[in-house]
């Protein structure tokens, strides 16, 4: 039940239909492309809506309640019923605020994890584009975030904003570095940075990395988990300390959209984390999309599990976290591979 | 474990003049002083061997109509007794010694009976509103005669 | 103006832990005055919650006062009526049966319990552990179920009056309290796995806002928190009240007085409060639940200042009678209003996650620091 | 809101149009209403309640009511206990910082009318109604939880019955 064969038909339609308006031949792969950018956008938007009600019903679990149960049978509408009313609240701009900076700081928030989703395999041949600097790419556009943080906290002109945007900052900045190496280890072995050749490279299960690459799954989760501010790592929007953080002026579609690309980003780093070390599509029987949704699904569960259970760390206890702990241990995993895996 | 006549003479004889013993209801141990003497008083409690009194429970500001009676509950941590000390300040403008420097705890003890009562404590570091409105203008409330904007009183029902 | 950093760039601001902040318990302001993420100066405010009970009070006869009191300490409103009732009754001498000081312990007690645990699922939500509030919660609706039977009410309950207690607890009272007191134990034991040996935990309140014996004792800190830098001072022990010098309870003190100490001293005293309610119901006599009381009660004139252990330190209650049916002057002390006057002295040098951590340790709420 | 304020103006005249607007009012309105994230804002008894409410035996989060601890992204707000003249501007703060479609709960007899310190008190506010708009209020002191939820069912009862018109009209001024 592979999808390659649906986008072989899909193409030669499009083709065909190109030269019956008799227009130019490029004009059917930019169709294409729009057409493989409104497909991610549309699973986007599905993702998210499953994973609000997804954390919220786990975390219901977790703590012995019921989670959202009243809209829909076990609240499955209860996140398009949040989406609505955000869309229908009064989209408030305080007064004496930066305005273009206030405006644009949830664009540039979703623009760049929704960019990234460019060269996520979602399964056999199913890849938007299949870059040959997949992972180096993703690693580059996700930092965008960090500009956006810092645009909502310093135009939110509110103390806590501002505190919220410059911790937000140096941590992501800072732990950027130990998932940086972490990927540099699988990338040793595999002697290719497209997505792909990732995946290609891990067939048989006991082929994949997370075997033989612990130590680099390890670092990786704990910093792809900072790097989404959430969990024992979520300080930026410690509601205890700094209210809301950064997004403590936003309300309506704005809100939205930080709460659309935070998770957004939680399923990006789970997507990355499957593709690296679990394999990415391969698996026994299964259809390979479906092997891929399942992976990410169990890595997204693992990282809500820690949100729940752990307590907050402080910032300096975070960034001594990153700079002493985290990062020789990426170092040393870094030597291990170079001599385990000559060649 | 001094005792409670032991700590009387023992006050009544440090300060002649100044302290005698006071009989209450249910019976204490408890000293009447006068407001000019408090902080010599609270000195000696606080340094003497054998009484050792440095941890202050509460003050209290009572409105006797015609005077306002500040009572001291000190008592102390090793030697397990306590003492009821109470002192007399005229009603209006009345002024005492502050014993914040001697026990920090009375900070705020002071503050709360100058905010209510209209007691002036002499040198104290900041005598400043805290449990009324910041723009509060109609005196000291817990004076038994106040009466304010929007202070309803309760209906005598017989 | 920068003093604490030699940098001559930084420059100090302002910011408001304002009376809305969901880490302040209730509506306490702090202005702490900030140089990067290191506090300079802590001021606190309050005022927010002033309801002049002690006013209200003086217009009220005794028995119209109780209600009163529980809404000045509503986590513990068993301690705030107890205090109450034990000045009046060393005020006008009066008997109260053997079965009522029982009844009465056994709520005190499990009053304890029942504050401890919002302690520790508050504490823990402060420092970023959501699921533990959610687990302390659960045990305390099994204790609000034994109150509601008793008394009618969750929070507020009006249940220890002048000479004894209002009603007789129903028959499924004690099956349903031995239930709880049998299981607790292990209940502890899960909210310790979560919590004590949880690295972050411990980096969070290990050496963090160290109070020392002097500054505990000087502040009149009591409780837990006094407890927690060593003094080994228990009001049940040293002021002996009620009947509690029958029960076998061992005081768990600190020895460092940081959060970490004040969170086990809590900790430690839920066991202690579960074997005393455990020897209450051993012990239960049978007999009336209240003395005879006149139905005009006028205590003879005089003063009286009780004070009893309650979950948040000394809670004393100095009552001035003249002879009629109400109080001439009623003056409530709450342990948390010192506890909030500690902060400025501790506070500077401290982050604001510290500070967050310290204040929930000292587990102050504001009825008692504004009355 | 400008495009949805007129809305219904246009939609009047065209054929079949009021079929078009009741049924966008009512998807637009449940929604609304099975979304009401609460403002976590409690000053003195009734926020043990609330929390209890809010705990595992009588979850809020059933009816998708979620807490936000920042005005802007709050839409109903329970008024939890004694609001005294000092806390009163405060309150009101709150209340305009929240975005429009906001609700109020005045939860126990503090908030309603000043409740047991109505009598003798100098420094109670009687009643919240005299500084903020209450949709609901709600005796008790404290309430029950349970009284608590049928509260916001109340508030989901009277988000549902909104019209879109009134949307045009600003509300509450």
């Amino acid at each position: 039940m592979e999808l390659t064969p649906l986008f072989q038909w899909i193409d030669t339609q499009l083709i065909s239909l190109v030269e019956w308006l008799g227009l130019p031949i490029w004009f059917a792969e930019l169709l294409e492309m729009v057409l493989a950018a409104v497909a991610v956008l549309l699973m986007a938007f599905l993702i998210v809506l499953f994973l609000v009600w997804w954390e919220r019903k786990l975390s219901g679990h977790f703590q012995q309640r019921l989670g959202p149960m009243r809209t829909g049978w076990h609240g499955w509408l209860q996140t398009i019923a949040d989406g609505l009313k955000l869309f229908q609240k009064e989209d408030i701009i305080p007064t004496n605020v930066d305005r273009k900076v206030f405006f644009w700081a949830p664009v540039v928030c979703f623009a760049s994890s929704y960019a990234a989703f460019a060269v996520i395999p979602w399964g056999e041949g199913v890849i938007p584009t299949d870059l040959n600097i997949g992972i180096l790419y993703i690693l580059s556009i996700t930092t965008f975030v960090v500009i956006s943080l810092l645009m909502a906290g310093w135009s939110s002109n509110n103390k806590y904003a501002l505190l919220g945007g410059m911790r937000s900052a140096a941590q992501i900045v800072s732990y950027e570095v130990p998932l940086t190496l972490s990927v540099l280890g699988v990338i040793m072995m595999t002697q290719s940075l497209s997505m792909v050749a990732i995946v290609e490279a891990q067939e048989s299960v006991f082929s994949w990395f997370i075997w033989r690459q612990p130590l680099g799954f390890a670092i990786y989760l704990v910093a792809a988990v900072a790097e989404t501010n959430r969990a024992p790592f979520d300080i930026p929007e410690a509601e205890q300390e700094l209210v809301a953080g950064f997004n403590i002026e936003y309300s309506g579609m704005k809100f939205a959209m930080f709460f659309l690309a935070e998770f957004l980003n939680l399923f990006l780093v789970s997507a990355i984390a499957t593709t690296l070390f679990l394999g990415g599509w391969q698996g026994p029987f299964l259809p390979s999309w479906l092997w891929f949704i399942l992976k990410t699904t169990f890595v997204i569960f693992v990282i809500i599990w820690f949100k729940w259970t752990y307590p907050r760390l402080r910032v300096d206890q975070l960034m001594e976290f990153c700079w002493k702990v985290l990062l020789p241990l990426a170092f040393l995993n870094l030597i291990i591979s170079g001599f385990l895996f000559r060649g | 474990m001094a005792d409670h006549d032991s700590i009387l003479k023992l006050l009544t004889e440090r300060f002649p003049g100044k302290v005698s013993a006071l009989e209450l209801t249910p019976a204490q141990t408890a000293v009447s002083v006068e407001a000019a003497s408090i902080v010599e008083l609270f000195t000696f409690l606080v340094e003497s061997a054998d009484l050792k009194m440095n941890y202050l429970s509460t003050i209290t500001g009572i409105d006797r109509t015609d005077h306002i009676e500040i009572v001291y509950f000190v008592s102390s941590l090793e030697h397990k007794h306590m003492l009821t000390i109470k002192t007399k300040v005229d009603r209006i403008g009345g002024k005492i010694e502050s014993i914040q420097h001697i026990i920090p705890a009375a900070n705020w003890f002071e503050r709360e009976v100058w905010e209510l009562y209209g007691v002036d404590f002499v040198n104290h570091p900041d005598l400043r509103r805290f449990l009324l409105p910041d723009d509060w203008d109609q005196g000291n409330p817990m004076l038994r005669d106040w009466d304010g904007r929007d202070f309803i009183r309760m209906p005598e029902v017989q | 103006m920068n003093e604490a950093t030699p940098s001559q760039y930084s420059e100090e601001f302002e910011v408001n832990m304002g009376p809305q902040h969901p880490s302040t318990h209730g509506v306490l302001r702090l202005m702490l005055r900030m140089n990067g993420e290191n506090i300079v100066r802590a001021t606190p405010y309050i005022g927010y919650l002033h309801r002049a009970i002690e006013k209200i009070c003086e217009n009220r006869t005794y028995a119209q006062c109780i209600p009163l009191l529980d809404r000045f300490e509503y986590v513990t409103s068993m301690a705030s009526e107890e205090v109450f009732v034990l000045a009046t009754e060393r005020l006008a001498a009066v008997e109260v049966p053997e079965r009522a000081e029982y009844l009465r312990v056994i709520m005190l007690e499990f009053n304890r319990i029942a504050s401890h645990l919002i302690f520790l699922g508050t504490f823990s939500l402060d420092l970023g552990a959501i699921t533990p509030f959610l687990y302390c919660l659960r045990e305390r609706e099994q204790i609000m179920d034994l109150f509601e039977m008793t008394s009618g009410q969750r929070l507020t309950y009006n249940y220890i009056r002048v000479g004894g207690v209002a009603y007789d607890i129903p028959e499924d009272f004690l099956p349903l309290a031995r239930k709880f007191v049998d299981t607790f134990q292990h209940r502890i034991d899960d909210y310790e796995a979560i919590l004590t040996q949880n690295p972050i935990f411990l980096a969070r309140t290990k050496n963090v806002g160290i109070i020392s014996k002097d500054i505990a004792v000087n502040y009149a800190a009591s409780g837990p928190v006094l407890r927690a830098s060593g003094v080994k001072w228990d009001l049940r022990r040293d002021d002996p009240y009620s009947i509690y010098d029958r029960f076998k309870f061992d005081i768990p003190t600190g020895t460092v007085g940081d959060t970490w100490d004040r969170y086990m001293v809590r900790v430690q005293e839920m066991r202690q409060s579960n074997e005393i309610v455990r020897q209450a119901l051993d012990q239960l006599p049978q007999g009336d639940y209240k003395t005879k009381m006149k139905a005009v009660f006028k205590p003879p004139v005089g003063e009286c200042y009780a004070r009893i252990e309650n979950a948040r330190g000394e809670m004393g209650c100095h009552i001035i009678s003249d002879g009629s049916t109400k109080p001439y002057r009623v003056k409530l002390r709450g342990g948390s209003f010192c506890h909030t006057q500690l902060i400025p002295a501790i506070a500077p040098g401290m982050m604001i996650a510290d500070l967050v951590a310290t204040f929930a340790s000292l587990d102050v709420i504001l009825p008692e620091v504004d009355r | 809101m400008g495009i949805i304020s007129k809305l219904p103006v246009y939609m009047e005249n065209v054929p079949g149009g009021t079929i078009v607007t009741t049924s966008l009012e009512k998807v637009l309105n449940e929604s609304r209403a099975s979304s009401l994230w609460y403002l976590l804002f409690g000053t003195a008894c009734c926020a043990i309640e609330m929390m209890c409410a809010g705990a595992s035996r009588y979850d809020f989060d059933r009816f998708g009511m979620f807490f936000r601890a920042s005005p802007r992204q709050a839409d109903l707000m329970f008024v939890a206990g004694t609001i005294s003249h000092k806390m009163a501007p405060r309150v009101k703060l709150l209340y305009e910082q929240m975005a429009e479609p906001r609700y109020v709960i005045a939860m126990g007899g503090c908030a309603c009318s000043g409740g047991p310190f109505y009598y003798d008190s100098y420094a109670v506010l009687k009643g919240v109604d005299k500084i903020i708009p209450v949709d609901v209020f709600l005796p008790g002191c404290p309430p029950r939880p349970e009284s608590l939820m049928e509260a916001c069912i109340k508030v989901q009862q009277k988000v549902k019955k909104e019209k879109l018109q009134d949307w045009s009209s600003d509300r509450r001024g």
